[in-house]
């Protein structure tokens, strides 16, 4: 029963924050980037760490229950969180009408942040879709460590990728494939990531958002002997270990197959310990 | 000031409001203070080890939502070695919810869980899942009763029946319960319900069928309270779709002395505390010294006549 | 072209969708055609006159209602000479929805009502308001049967037998039911619910209980309509809280041969229209040739795997 | 079942409209005055009747049902219908929210209208509160068929009398009384309303929104001799006869009492029938 939230001097460490919306702007003709202004709390957040956004109503898009978004920026200076999500569905759309100057009722930080630190010097991370937003800080936080990160960014077409600039800003490396050049198989990302490996010391994978991809990495980290993270997703009721809802199959340490909570013993996990989909 | 405090037979509560079992756990001390809320109810436990159903396990409403997840149990052992001790820092007595397939098995591990710091035993006779079709003990009132019989030999702990709604005269099972010597009544858990993923022509849960819950089965459960209510003497803690003081109002009008807060934990993880401040502001509002004095304060109607000027 | 017919038993009808008995009236023709839908339901006649409960009767949730209605009816010859001939102009068959307070009555109803321009009768064994306590002919097996057996005695109509979700069991009342005669299931009435007026520590409705209907109960129902249909042969058409064509799929897939359109006539006026077109474009673009082929068409879950790219 | 709702050529005389918003502005402090462009259609309404609007679903506030709303102002000319209500709950807050531009789905037009044209002379009519929007139309449309029409006020403060000018413009007299000024009292408006038959010709009351000045039309009809309607409120599901939610009491022509349905025999009634609450 792990917990990765983080704990600060508050008696309560994971709270409801009602934070203004700074901006909500479209980043392509999919995805919106919201920045929240969390000047007063929950800006204790880590890489891999998600908050519970309380989507509002409007129309016949009623959410029910919260909507899980992984933390894509922590910007402590100006005391911000940033979001990038994909609109999909009743939850995402109302998110997406947010204005500025209105208000957001979010719940964290949830869940296990991603464990990088005294494990590895140059970090490859392959991200399709929105796995980006969440392996994104990732590379900005093993930046300030002195920590090498290389992100291969898969997505349908050059117009599709997104964050170059930001990561390229924290000096990542950026190697993006797209399925429209024809450069997204899996061969070719192998490739990539084993050159990655053998020719410039990577030494830790990490993975969100394709089934395919997960598969690839825990073949080569079983191959090569090296550690890595998967981030999942499950859809989620509470988001805080209460419900059961949001479990997923793994590995279980003495073999068989056992169900862990996303939001609790996750979302990040052992890239070995996952079961692919 | 208002008295808040409420009795339950043999125990008293700080105030009316707990959790529904298996609608809280050790996350929710890192969000508030488990010492404000008046028990605390722990997650079914049943005697062997389970996984609980396979996912999808929820499908989402505008008002409530369909959960089929099982008792995924780490058996009564790590129960008491792992979980208790987590409520331990907490003055707030705790409830233990049991579940087993056998009334003897009720027995057995009701005994196994009265220890040090379990105040109550709440017997879950009405868990939709765990049986075929979900027919379970609930629904049958010679079962609910001789479950609650076997637990009375063997705990000395006050035991509350928790009942399920999917029954056609809950009241028939409420007295049968009563007179196997049920300390209360939790009345009740979630409603069988199922849903279908139609572009995929197949069941949207993996469970195929799973409880219902959420503040759109409030004024069903709420009926089943009251009928509850008039045909039993012992205590009856309400349950079902609370979302606010209001809701929880209903439920003590109408007979309740607690109410469990169950699925709108998930969405509003303070929400038991919103319910305790809105009972006692209602109570001072309407000059009640006492939240018990809440209980069955429902009267028949009045002739209604608006004041108006001409 | 998709073949929108459906057969109950010895009667075809055009497509799948009708409404509700009780939600549904001639005002209905103002707003559109009744040619339309597959069955007109008209509401519940009794056999003597009636005006129906106290008010208030009504209570509004975010995704559904509490209604106390009872059955104001202006008896049998009223509704031969006033309501019937409102319905003449349409070649749509008319069901005509019956209730009484003994089995005989409701023998002599059903003969008295299978008069020209009724085409079915559909046995309301399932008004919660009508009899005290929510207490109905359906919650009992044997009394449903002895109903369906009494009205099959004295009508050469079809007859549908609409039960009460009010039950623990609906699988026995249906095969009760089934062994009687009936010649349909409906599935289901509106399950018994209540609210309070907590400002004035009163009930909300003048009857105190009520139906509770529309969206939000469609879980549970939809669960006992899949009950059913594994338990009967005979045609079963689904009634509870259908607001879209994707709603009424998910009856046609669990088992149900039409469905029956209830409370959301009320917010949206031609949502049974909205139903019958989007079931046959959901047909067109499924490639199935006929609705009926919707009907049990859901199977188990298959293992999903997601199609994707590196 | 009589239904007043108003036949036209077209094979359905009541629809559900999208209708874009022109304005919905305050007039006072809980009143909002909402106009519709109903070039396309529902134009066809008349005095007394109500459209069921479907107030849009906003954060906590996500109203099930319609809700009925009288008919203030139609105004054929410019195609559009005009409503005055007040903000009481759920439904009537978000409705407050709609802007100009922004579409409502009305249902209508609904009930019965009011019955005066070849009967009377000269309307009394006496509205409090709502009951206002609902009495307004009878001024206009009587002034164009050259019946005067006096129209006393109820209010409780000067600053909560609405549409005097509106109803002087359509040629009526307005005679105004305020709780605040010590002047609403029934004994107060009985002696206006006793004048008015007397002195001047007054032969047909109406009242909508007080029980009070119900009871006191009804003893002056009753005394007078002459006749009157009255628009009543209720609760409503369908709006159109179907659910029988909407129900009050009026005494039964043979005696007793009777429910009749406020959305489909009424929500004008004659004033004699109605049993005041
Ligand atoms: C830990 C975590 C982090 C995430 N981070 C991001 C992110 O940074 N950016 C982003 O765009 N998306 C992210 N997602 C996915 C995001 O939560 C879903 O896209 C979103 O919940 C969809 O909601 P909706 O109401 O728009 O869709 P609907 O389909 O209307 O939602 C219906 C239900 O399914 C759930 N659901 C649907 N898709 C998903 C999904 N992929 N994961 C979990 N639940 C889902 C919803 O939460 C809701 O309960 C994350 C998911 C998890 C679990
Ligand atoms: C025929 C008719 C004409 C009306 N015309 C007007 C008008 O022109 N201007 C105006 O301001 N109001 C009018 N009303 C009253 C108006 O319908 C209510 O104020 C409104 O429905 C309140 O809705 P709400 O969601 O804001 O209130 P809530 O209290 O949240 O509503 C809860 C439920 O009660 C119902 N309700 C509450 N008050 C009333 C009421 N007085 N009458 C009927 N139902 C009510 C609502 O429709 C809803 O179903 C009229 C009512 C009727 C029946
Ligand atoms: C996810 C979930 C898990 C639950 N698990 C249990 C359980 O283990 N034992 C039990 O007795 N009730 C369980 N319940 C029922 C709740 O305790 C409660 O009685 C029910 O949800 C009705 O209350 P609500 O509408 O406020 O949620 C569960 C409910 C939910 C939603
Ligand atoms: C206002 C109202 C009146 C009803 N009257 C009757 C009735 O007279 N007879 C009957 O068999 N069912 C009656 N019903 C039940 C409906 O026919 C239908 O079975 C039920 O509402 C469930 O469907 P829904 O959720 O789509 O409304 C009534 C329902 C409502 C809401
Ligand atoms: S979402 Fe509730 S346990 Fe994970
Ligand atoms: S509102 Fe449905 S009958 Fe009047």
């Amino acid at each position: 029963m792990g917990s990765g939230a983080h704990v600060n001097d508050s008696p309560f460490p994971v709270a409801e924050t009602l934070c203004p919306v700074v901006a909500n702007d479209w980043v392509n003709d999919s995805y919106k980037h919201l920045i929240l202004d969390a000047a007063h709390g929950a800006i204790h957040a880590e890489p891999g760490q998600f908050f519970h956004l309380l989507c509002p109503s409007i129309g016949e898009n009623v959410p029910f229950y919260r909507r899980p978004m992984s933390i894509y920026r922590i910007d402590r200076a100006q005391g911000r969180l940033e979001f990038l999500y994909k609109i999909v569905g009743r939850g995402t759309t109302t998110l997406a009408a947010l204005a500025p100057g209105e208000k957001l009722n979010i719940f964290g930080p949830l869940g296990r942040r991603f464990d990088f630190e005294t494990r590895c010097r140059h970090i490859v991370q392959v991200a399709r879709g929105v796995g980006l937003a969440t392996l994104a800080p990732v590379a900005e936080a093993a930046g300030q460590l002195g920590i090498r990160t290389t992100a291969i960014l898969s997505a349908r077409s050059p117009k599709h990728l997104m964050s170059i600039e930001y990561l390229r800003s924290t000096g990542a490396g950026v190697i993006s494939v797209t399925d429209s050049e024809g450069t997204s198989g899996v061969e070719a990302v192998e490739d990539i990531v084993r050159g990655l490996i053998e020719k410039e010391g990577g030494d830790f994978l990490l993975t969100c958002g394709s089934n395919r991809l997960l598969q690839l990495l825990q073949r080569l980290g079983r191959e090569y002997g090296i550690a890595g993270e998967v981030a999942l997703e499950q859809h989620m009721g509470c988001g805080i270990g209460m419900c059961f809802a949001c479990v997923r199959e793994f590995r279980a340490p003495g073999g068989g197959i056992t169900y862990r909570r996303v939001c609790w013993e996750g979302p990040v996990f052992d890239i070995q310990e996952a079961v692919s989909w | 000031m208002v008295d808040m405090r409420v009795r339950i037979g043999e125990i008293e509560l700080k105030n009316p409001v707990m959790p529904g079992s298996g609608t809280m756990g050790e996350g929710l001390a890192r969000v508030m203070d488990l010492n404000r809320i008046g028990a605390i109810v722990t997650k079914t436990i049943t005697p062997d080890k389970r996984e609980g159903c396979v996912p999808p396990r929820m499908v989402e409403y505008k008002d409530g939502s369909l959960m089929a997840i099982g008792i995924p149990c780490k058996g009564p052992d790590h129960y008491i070695e792992e979980i208790l001790p987590h409520y331990r820092a907490y003055a707030t007595p705790v409830v233990c919810s049991v579940s087993a397939p056998t009334v003897e098995a009720f027995g057995q591990l009701a005994a196994k869980l009265s220890v040090p710091g379990v105040s109550v035993i709440e017997a879950n006779i009405s868990c939709p899942n765990l049986e075929q079709d979900g027919k379970a003990f609930g629904m049958d009132a010679e079962a609910s009763a001789r479950v609650v019989r076997r637990i009375k030999e063997s705990t000395d702990r006050p035991v509350w029946a928790k009942l399920t709604p999917n029954v056609t005269d809950i009241a028939a099972i409420a007295q049968a319960v009563e007179a196997a010597g049920a300390d209360a009544i939790t009345c009740a858990n979630g409603m069988l319900g199922m849903a279908v993923d139609v572009e995929n022509f197949q069941p949207a849960l993996g469970n195929i069928t799973g409880g219902m819950t959420g503040p759109c089965m409030r004024p069903i459960i709420l009926r089943m309270a009251w009928q509850v209510a008039r045909a039993v003497k012992i205590p009856i803690i309400g349950s079902g779709g609370m979302a606010t003081a209001r809701d929880a109002l209903e439920y003590l009008m109408v007979g309740c002395s607690a109410v469990q807060i169950g699925t709108i934990n998930f969405v509003r993880p303070t929400a038991m505390l919103e319910v305790i401040d809105g009972v006692e502001a209602f109570c001072r509002r309407k000059g009640l010294r006492a939240a018990r004095e809440l209980t069955g304060a429902m009267v028949p109607r009045r002739e209604f006549k608006e004041q108006q000027v001409a």
